[in-house]
């Protein structure tokens, strides 16, 4: 088993593609990425109950190698989610090699 | 007889649904529709008021009053953003100014289609080519309040901004991108096609209307709280300015000498503020500004105005200068 | 004749769907419907229906009759679940007993829904009002169960409950206020109201029947394992008491001089057990009630049985007794 | 006439909805229906179909000649892949082509249902046993190129494989089950039913069926880029097969006896490859096989050649053959 | 980047609006949550496929400082997931401060 | 509060029985499913844009104690994930007890 640094990021709706697009140029192996996670932050409320994906959350799990990438993608991330809201998460998992 | 358009549209089974979405909230009511069912049904509204004008113009063929309307409704909809971009800049920031103002001065295709249902009750007619009106005043106020904003704005993050996205936000997002598509091809197959669809473009449609209206009423009773943040100024303001584009909007339209129910159409557009192409395309581009503004304002306030006392008012000035 | 009714229940699509949906679990098929779209399709029916019964009022009027036979749906309402309760306490525990007596004493929607259907089919009227008195059996069996439970029981876990909370659950759950909403606006919008809304409200009624009662059938059959749980005691009274209901609804109904039609729908109504207000309401105010048992006895046992064989018995004796 | 029939196509709304979701993709609209609603359109779709299927054969009865038609599509849908296999031998891995050859030996129900409401736009008649022939053909595929596979390959990985499962996937699987058990449901209730539910499935039906479209072209343009992978050999096959296989089931149908429709019917069933069921199979039973080159196959090459130029120019054929 | 506690709740979604308000009355900076999460615990298998929500589960996720805060949700959670079920995992993470 | 390790499987939708049958096995007291994650990875895009379900993921969560069951599920898992593609990842957590 390897050990991996587990990123989780729960972003508008409207900035995953920005932020999977910072992903694949990080160079990750892959994400996960579920849709409709609604929820509650300094922005407030955020039901998934509106038509424009303005209130809604999506949430990203990707597994990296700790080191460098890891590194690029927190750095890549501040901005947007200092200026965007949303929050990242990073913690420590094994990843079963097959 | 003002009074009994007022209460005629009262007791039209979509605004009731829509009264019946708020008090849901209000009793606190587990109610609602779950996503992404509101989303299909809008997408619905938009294919079928799309088509409906399509096979419209088709009959009605292309005059050039039909191109003077529309380069009026296109004016309108660049010029309303510009002056509401002003009065707002007096309490709020660049950022919500702008966003605010590219809310009001594009349209809210719902409002169009409850508009439509409204004079399809009193059985007046309307032109298929104002569902191309409608398409072609989306857009242009977003364009326009991103330049307002980046021209005003000291800090334009331009790090992550591209006028191509923007452009393609403005004109090419789902909602536009559907109305324009049906029409074309409502346009191309006509009579034939229109037969085909009817029972599920016409016949259904004021159902389907309930149901979205009874959801938008849930989301917009919802939505309520947020306007404590947005104040008394900015309350009034979802008010007096849809009133004021009105007064604009019906002499022009007399001036242009649309029929009655165009001109309505046209008012209520001029009249109306987005909640769905406009809300996306903010956050993406003017990402300062507050969301839980411009949505509840349009959603809140403008939307309910005008769909419960915009109509009927603007309908019977209407009929007073036309008759 | 009686064989006829069965047979004639039995070739009714949305009869053959429900068996369908049953079959597609037997034979491990993967067929579902993904949710969210049974709960929109719920959502659908009871605004359908709720609808229908407003436009019957308004058409009908409002008697002394309705008054009645509303009052008596209400006693009912609260009276099946008193000696539910008791039967069950023999056998269970005071949570059980009376989250059970609430699944009984309250109504399936659908069930009634399918009978209004089957009605139709035979050509054979019923009056608006029944919608009404649907909307107001929902409720009264959650506040008894309730009630019995709290008095009976030791342990109330006091601490989170609240007594405007189960109020709420249980008439302002989302059901209940659907059709109690789509009643009233069937009322105030009337004739007009209803020619609008005709086509979505009722041609296309039955087709969306079948695809719900498709993917009850699924449903259905996947709980039926839980079954083993309930045992042979309360799968006899998944049948037997509704049964016993009708036994004392048909004689009311006669004594009330309701008509064929209201008096099928009034004992379908007592007999039917009710599988989406009731759970949510008991999981929530007896947490301790394990929804294992009440929910697969409604929705395995008891609707299945209404439907097939309950609807023709039921109304083969009204017939008898009224001719 | 073949240009009219082209054209005729072209501008049929559906097919229209077809090339507005590939454009929608192509200028990077954000247009999409939401998942899960795809899904239950499809199923809508299998529903409607079904019904009509049955209510076709209870109006017409039961000849000799529709059990050879069935045997005869039986057939074909068990050769088709059998040939097709050892073409893609040559240039393809034993799990690939067995895959491949499964997905164009199977159907393709909406190029089915596509090319019947093509004909009703032509008010060209064809019999409801030919949906009875498209859930025939559906399943021997799958077995026939699992098969193959099994027999030709040497990592067997029997491990977790069991012909039980595979023989559910292939007759139990979610849209073979829905059309059977539909068309059954159609023939038992028969005129009545259809009557009853004729709005929903029929009227409806064209819109539905544009919607659907819509949703498949923004899906077949995603995944035309996966198209690279497969190559100029996969892309000509793609098309040519289907020719292929239409210049066998032509003439097959002509000596059969068939109308006009039937013909054609028959015809797009043997063209039409599958991208709903047998994906599904395939992943299961033959996992070292790449979905991203047959399922971009049959739905971003053979698909559209289908239902833009393959259904004008089948019927052309047969036009010219049967007169 | 700051070490903060991962607190993962998965309930009926009946007793989400119960357990969010908890989370609040915690004083938590904010929360996610996953509606139709199915599973199989204790309580049997929770299909999603029911109209009353009974038989489904939702996910809810809270990132919040080590130390009080922690303390007071798990004590509040207890009683609740003892009498209706649920599970609550708490793990270790670090939050991208922005 | 007891240790736990938490196992988290990213799969094909059409795997999820399989995978989930391979858990009851193995004994864990439970687990949680959610449908239609999206997502990237060695097998290339996963929209859940497609009427199949051979493009869909799902993301299966279980939390079981340290030792044998661990292996058994790491083991049992690899052969599926080796030739059906998806991703594993172990973590450490704590369970509180109710
Ligand atoms: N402390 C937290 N724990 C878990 N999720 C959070 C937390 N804070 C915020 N979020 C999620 O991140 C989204 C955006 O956060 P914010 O930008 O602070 O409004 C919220 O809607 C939540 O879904
Ligand atoms: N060991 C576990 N790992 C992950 N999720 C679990 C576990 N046990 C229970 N769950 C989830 O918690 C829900 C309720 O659990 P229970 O109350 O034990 O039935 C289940 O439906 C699962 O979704
Ligand atoms: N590094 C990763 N981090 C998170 N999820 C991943 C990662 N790699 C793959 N996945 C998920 O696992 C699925 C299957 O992966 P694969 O078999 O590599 O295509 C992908 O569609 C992703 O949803
Ligand atoms: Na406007
Ligand atoms: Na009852
Ligand atoms: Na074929």
């Amino acid at each position: 088993m390897m050990p991996v640094k587990r990123i989780e990021i729960i972003v508008d709706e409207l900035e995953v593609p920005k932020v999977l697009k910072l992903l694949d140029e990080a160079g990750v192996s892959g994400y996960t990425v579920i849709k409709d996670a609604t929820g509650k932050g300094d922005r407030g409320l955020r039901g998934g109950d509106d038509l424009t994906g303005v209130f809604a959350n999506s949430y990203i799990m990707t597994a990296c190698p700790p080191g460098e990438k890891l590194d690029f993608i927190v750095e890549a991330l501040r901005p947007i989610l200092k200026q965007r809201g949303g929050v990242c998460l990073v913690s420590d998992a094994h990843w079963i090699i097959h | 007889m003002d009074l009994n358009l007022l209460i005629g549209n009262f007791l039209n089974p979509p605004i009731l649904f829509f009264f019946l979405g708020l008090l849901a909230v209000f009793v606190r009511s587990d109610l609602e529709i779950p996503t992404p069912i509101p989303k299909i049904l809008s997408l619905y509204l938009l294919f079928a008021i799309g088509l409906k004008g399509g096979v419209g113009i088709a009959a009605s063929g292309f005059e050039t009053k039909i191109a003077v309307t529309l380069a009026a409704a296109t004016v309108m909809a660049s010029v309303v953003p510009l002056y509401a971009f002003f009065i707002l800049r007096r309490k709020l920031s660049v950022a919500d100014a702008a966003a605010i103002a590219a809310t009001y001065g594009s349209i809210s295709a719902v409002t169009f289609i409850t508009a439509a249902a409204f004079l399809e009750k009193l059985s007046l007619p309307y032109g298929g080519y104002m569902v191309a009106a409608m398409a072609l005043m989306e857009s242009p106020a977003i364009i326009v309040a991103v330049l307002l904003y980046r021209l005003r704005s000291s800090d334009r993050n331009g790090s992550d901004f591209s006028w191509r996205e923007l452009w393609r936000d403005a004109f090419f997002n789902g909602s536009v991108f559907l109305i324009m598509g049906s029409l074309v091809i409502g346009v191309l197959s006509g009579e034939a096609g229109a037969t085909a669809l009817k029972p599920f473009t016409s016949d259904i449609f004021t159902g389907v209307l309930c149901f979205f209206l009874l959801d938008m009423g849930v989301v917009a009773a919802r939505r309520l709280g947020d306007l404590k943040r947005a104040g008394v100024f900015l309350t009034a303001f979802g008010i007096l300015l849809p009133v004021g584009n009105a007064a604009i909007a019906i002499p022009l339209a007399y001036a242009l000498g649309l029929s009655q129910g165009d001109a309505f159409l046209f008012t209520i557009l001029c009249a109306s503020a987005s909640y769905i192409a406009v809300p996306a395309a903010m956050r993406l581009s003017i990402p300062e500004a507050n969301p839980s503004l411009y949505v509840p304002m349009s959603l809140a306030i403008t939307f309910p105005f005008n769909i419960i006392a915009g109509m009927p008012l603007y309908l019977a000035i209407i009929n007073r200068i036309w008759s």
